[in-house]
């Protein structure tokens, strides 16, 4: 039983993102209506963005700005103390490149819309296979 | 179809479950990314850069040039959006809208007719003219300085806070878009152009190129601020502070143009008429 | 960080999350989706990536909800899943 | 200047795009030349970059000074100054053809679809030299995100194809990263060199196994391999004609390049081909791309379509022949990327010429096309041979290798699907040779009003019919110098 515990505890983190990431995919595959499919490519992202922060995660550490105050010069700077900072930089251009894939997809989804009068996939296939 | 696609994406799911049985512990001070390269940039980015935010010294230094990159999505989304929205292609309207604004009358002009030119007295709407709610044009007009000098703040004092250019460029833009929504998109347009939100998105990006083209030229390695220190009148490793300072400007430059460039086009499905 | 804060951030994400794609209003999913944005943020901001909450608060829960809004306004607001 | 070449040639067309963007606003005139340009100062870099590595061996270079685990570093070895040279002709010759296309298509965007196209083009080359593994994901995108607004801008239907391909774009990208997140998970590094050197302590770990599936997932989906190629026939043959032969010639074998690379140097082939399980079920993957992309090549009504499948077949061949493991399947599949980008290129030039011409491209349209457009054919039907593999053309060198190493490593069903794909080919070429050269041009139930009465010579311009013909060219120039080809180069991507 404490062995189950100290598993969840360590690892549930990690599998909110595994369920957060198959929601995504999920609703890219069943979603007929493109927007819904642009929301979930964005849970999709995001998720893989918790699992880096996951990963750059440390007990009792702190936010990865070093103290300077002066006088904390005495202090040496030492690692175990603070968090990871590494998975952050990489997720900062993660985020930056789901925004920009975001604007794309609905500039794109506005077009569609102009072209057909509908969002809805089956409905635009369906106006395809009539010419 | 449903089914289908939920048994698949449940079987994927605990496959990857399965995996993570083998992961280090969550908060684990001792895993292997928290062992082999994080320690470097803890202890060595104060004394190598100069900047107490070691994300910030990572982001525009050492890994700079992804950094560099990740502005460049940015303009390539602004640009990207622009080239499959903007219609130039005026349907010559035979005829357009005014209302005059104290008195609310709406006066609709044929073709060939003259046109008010006084613009502080009639504005021109498209079909229906929605009435400015007064106490959210008045709340914007007094929230939108303070945002910009704290955005401003943002970009400026990214190397000791959390922040940095592009935190502080999406804020700046969003000043403008919360402008745009406040009043409507083309009053925005008239004191903020596209065509100067764009020279200003690839000036912005120039602005990082340029920096580290100036590194080359300098004789180091691209992106090497070090090699700045001449210009700089600085030491080497203030050269490196100043240098990550130079690149969040322009980082920030591009990220905010691009910001009221995307909502341009998309708000107004690329005909940048009254917008929301 | 505190367990208890964290367990409940995550169940209201991945609710936020749950909720944003089977509402039929589009509106409300951008809204939504928002929502989920800023719960993530917070969740971030709870494990000490403080510089990528902030990007998450000003970007995710931000500018993307504008454009998404922008996007419904320009289509429609309706969807049949 | 010379060690600083790896950091120019992205730079420049990085530079030159912001430049256009910014000059677009003001003068139009100035965006070809500046394209041309920024992609002719790149081409002269890439043939430095590969003649110093033949000469030296491999170049490294230090993005910021950093040293590589901490900075970012770039890697230059044989296979990537091979697909670096192919990726910057094969964008100027495109781009060379371009320009009338765009003119006509869209004449105020000018500035825009030329930022864009360096734009992808930097970003090609990023990715084919990068040797970190995050920064690939970051060019990746860029890539990406380029390429779908160019593919979005085509016909009426481009907008929901450039669509399906971003959102099966992202999944793949995602993918990608969460595959490189598991690696950095396991070892705390992301330079490729160092991983490669960490990893094998990992290897019996379900965590490295699965992070080399997901990387292989992403990948497969971006380079359009058989199961997850939905994307590809839609973006390909909707979107504009300016754009298709720079997308279609280097989207997919970048990808593909991507693939052997993240194989071959990140993980070790100790670890990618220890599975005969795993090897032999990607060639039968491989086997049934080509098969089902000629099939369905067989089934399409018009040129571009037709293209589209045989991309998806070929795409069969560069995979199946890295999987065959040995070392002529190896070295027939990276020969493949280069004569394939070619290839593809030729094409797709001389089919953008007959659309801008006749402003179609069904078969039924075609009558009579070797008289009207008698140089833009020749191209055509020698980009075909190459494509079915006869002799003098570079594809026949490359499918012999692909053969030779599907009988040294035993699977001769892969040798059977490369024969049977060759067959149809036949079948597809001639067909449309057939239409338009023994067929009169106003025959019969098709005297269509788009073809022109005239029946004399109505070439496309000038810029265009010369690209085709040196793209055609360049095909034989690359089948007669396969052995040097080889012998100098790809000998050593091993």
């Amino acid at each position: 039983m404490n062995d189950l515990i100290t598993l969840v505890a360590s690892k549930y983190n990690y599998w909110a993102f595994i369920i957060l990431m198959m929601l995504g995919l999920y609703a890219m595959i069943v979603k007929k209506n493109l927007v819904k499919k642009i929301i979930g490519m964005n849970i999709f992202q995001t998720s893989i963005i918790l699992f880096y922060i996951s990963v750059g995660a440390k007990e009792h550490a702190t936010i990865p700005i070093i103290e300077h105050s002066h006088g904390a010069e005495t202090h040496p700077i030492q690692a175990i103390n603070y968090i990871n900072p590494l998975p952050h930089v990489l997720m900062l251009t993660a985020i930056v490149v789901s925004v920009a894939t975001l604007g794309v997809a609905l500039a794109l989804a506005i077009r569609v819309y102009r072209q057909y009068g509908t969002l809805e996939e089956n409905e635009i296939q369906s106006q395809i296979n009539q010419v | 179809m449903k089914a289908i696609a939920f048994i698949t994406v449940m079987l994927c799911g605990s496959l990857i479950m399965f995996s993570t049985f083998e992961f280090p512990d969550w908060g684990d001070p001792q895993s292997p990314a928290s062992s082999h390269l994080s320690p470097y940039f803890i202890e060595q980015s104060l004394v190598d850069t100069a900047v107490p935010n070691i994300v910030t010294a990572v982001l525009a230094d050492y890994r700079g040039f992804d950094t560099m990159f990740e502005t460049t999505v940015i303009f390539a989304a602004g640009l990207a959006c622009f080239f499959l929205l903007r219609t130039f292609t005026k349907k010559s309207r035979t005829e357009r809208l005014y209302r005059h604004s104290s008195t609310g009358i709406i006066i609709n002009i044929k073709k060939g007719g003259k046109r008010p030119d006084d613009s502080s007295k009639f504005e021109r709407i498209d079909s229906l003219w929605t009435p400015y709610d007064l106490i959210i044009k008045t709340t914007c007009r007094l929230i939108i300085p303070s945002i910009q000098l704290f955005a401003l703040y943002v970009i400026a004092h990214g190397h000791h806070s959390p922040g940095g250019g592009f935190q502080g460029g999406v804020i700046l833009g969003a000043s403008i878009i919360l402008l745009a929504i406040s009043n409507d998109l083309r009053s925005t347009l008239r004191r903020m152009s596209e065509k100067a939100s764009a020279i200003m998105a690839a000036a912005g990006v120039l602005i990082y190129v340029g920096t580290g083209l100036l590194c080359l030229l300098m004789g180091a390695a691209f992106l090497d601020y070090e090699a700045l220190a001449p210009l700089l009148q600085s030491g080497r490793i203030m050269a490196r502070s100043h240098g990550i300072l130079i690149v969040e400007i322009g980082v920030g430059l591009a990220v905010m143009a691009v910001m009221i460039w995307l909502y341009y086009n998309i708000s107004s499905a690329g005909k940048h008429d009254e917008g929301l | 960080m505190i367990w208890q804060l964290d367990v409940i951030i995550l169940t209201l994400v991945i609710i936020s999350g749950i909720a944003a794609i089977t509402i039929k209003d589009l509106l409300g999913a951008a809204i939504l989706f928002g929502a989920y944005s800023f719960l993530m943020c917070l969740l971030w901001a709870i494990m000490g990536a403080v510089d990528v909450a902030f990007t998450e608060a000003s970007v995710g829960a931000g500018v993307s909800t504008v454009l998404f809004v922008a996007a419904v306004f320009q289509t429609t607001r309706r969807s049949k899943d | 200047m010379n060690q600083q070449f790896p950091a120019l040639i992205i730079i420049v067309p990085l530079i030159v795009a912001l430049v256009i963007t910014i000059v677009g606003w003001l003068n139009k005139k100035w965006c070809f030349p500046l394209a041309l340009a920024g992609l002719t100062i790149p081409l002269f870099v890439a043939v430095g970059l590969l003649l110093e590595v033949l000469e030296k061996g491999v170049i490294t270079y230090h993005l910021g000074g950093w040293r590589p685990p901490m900075g970012i570093e770039y890697r230059i070895d044989h296979l990537n100054g091979l697909v670096l040279l192919v990726i910057f002709s094969v964008a100027l010759l495109n781009l060379i053809a371009s320009r009338e296309k765009i003119l006509a298509e869209f004449p105020e965007k000018a500035g825009a679809f030329y930022g864009l196209s360096l734009l992808f083009v930097a970003g090609l080359a990023g990715i084919t030299i990068t040797g970190d593994a995050f920064n690939l994901y970051v060019l990746l995108e860029i890539t990406a995100l380029s390429g779908y607004a160019l593919i979005g801008m085509g016909n009426k239907h481009a907008p929901l194809a450039g669509l399906h391909y971003l959102i099966m774009g992202t999944i793949g990208a995602s993918f990608y990263l969460l595959g490189v997140g598991f690696l950095y998970l396991m070892t705390g590094t992301l330079n490729m060199v160092e991983l490669s050197q960490m990893l094998p302590a990992f290897y019996s770990s379900r965590v490295v196994v699965f992070a080399f599936f997901f990387c292989l997932i992403g990948l497969f989906i971006k380079m359009a391999m058989f199961p997850v190629h939905g994307w590809l026939p839609n973006a390909y043959s909707y979107m504009p004609t300016a754009a298709s032969g720079l997308i279609a010639a280097l989207t997919t074998k970048v990808m593909i390049y991507v693939m052997i690379r993240i194989s071959l140097l990140v993980f070790t082939p100790s670890f990618v081909f220890v599975n005969t399980l795993l090897t032999s079920a990607m060639v039968w993957l491989a086997v049934i791309a080509i098969v089902a992309g000629s099939i369905l090549a067989l089934a399409q009504k018009s040129l571009t379509r037709m293209l589209t499948f045989i991309i998806v077949a070929e795409v069969g061949y560069m995979v199946g022949g890295f999987w065959l493991g040995n070392r002529d399947g190896i070295t027939g599949s990276v020969l493949h990327i280069v004569n394939d980008a070619a290839m593809t290129l030729c094409l797709f030039l001389a089919v953008g010429s007959i659309r801008f011409r006749l402003k179609s491209d069904r078969f039924s349209d075609l009558n009579g096309l070797f008289r009207t457009m008698p140089f833009t054919m020749i191209a055509f039907v020698v980009g075909g041979l190459s494509i079915i593999g006869v002799p003098p053309t570079c594809g026949f060198f490359s499918k012999w290798y692909l053969i030779k190493g599907g009988l040294a490593a035993g699977s001769y069903e892969f040798v059977a699907a490369l024969l049977f794909s060759s067959l149809i080919n036949v079948i597809l070429f001639f067909r449309i040779i057939e239409i338009s050269f023994f067929n009169p041009q106003s025959g019969g139930k098709n005297d269509d009003h788009t073809i022109p009465a005239a029946s004399g010579i109505n070439e496309a311009p000038l810029g265009m019919v010369a690209t085709s013909l040196i793209s055609a060219t360049s095909l034989i120039v690359l089948g007669l110098y396969t052995n040097v080809l080889v012998g100098r180069v790809i000998q050593f991507v091993l």
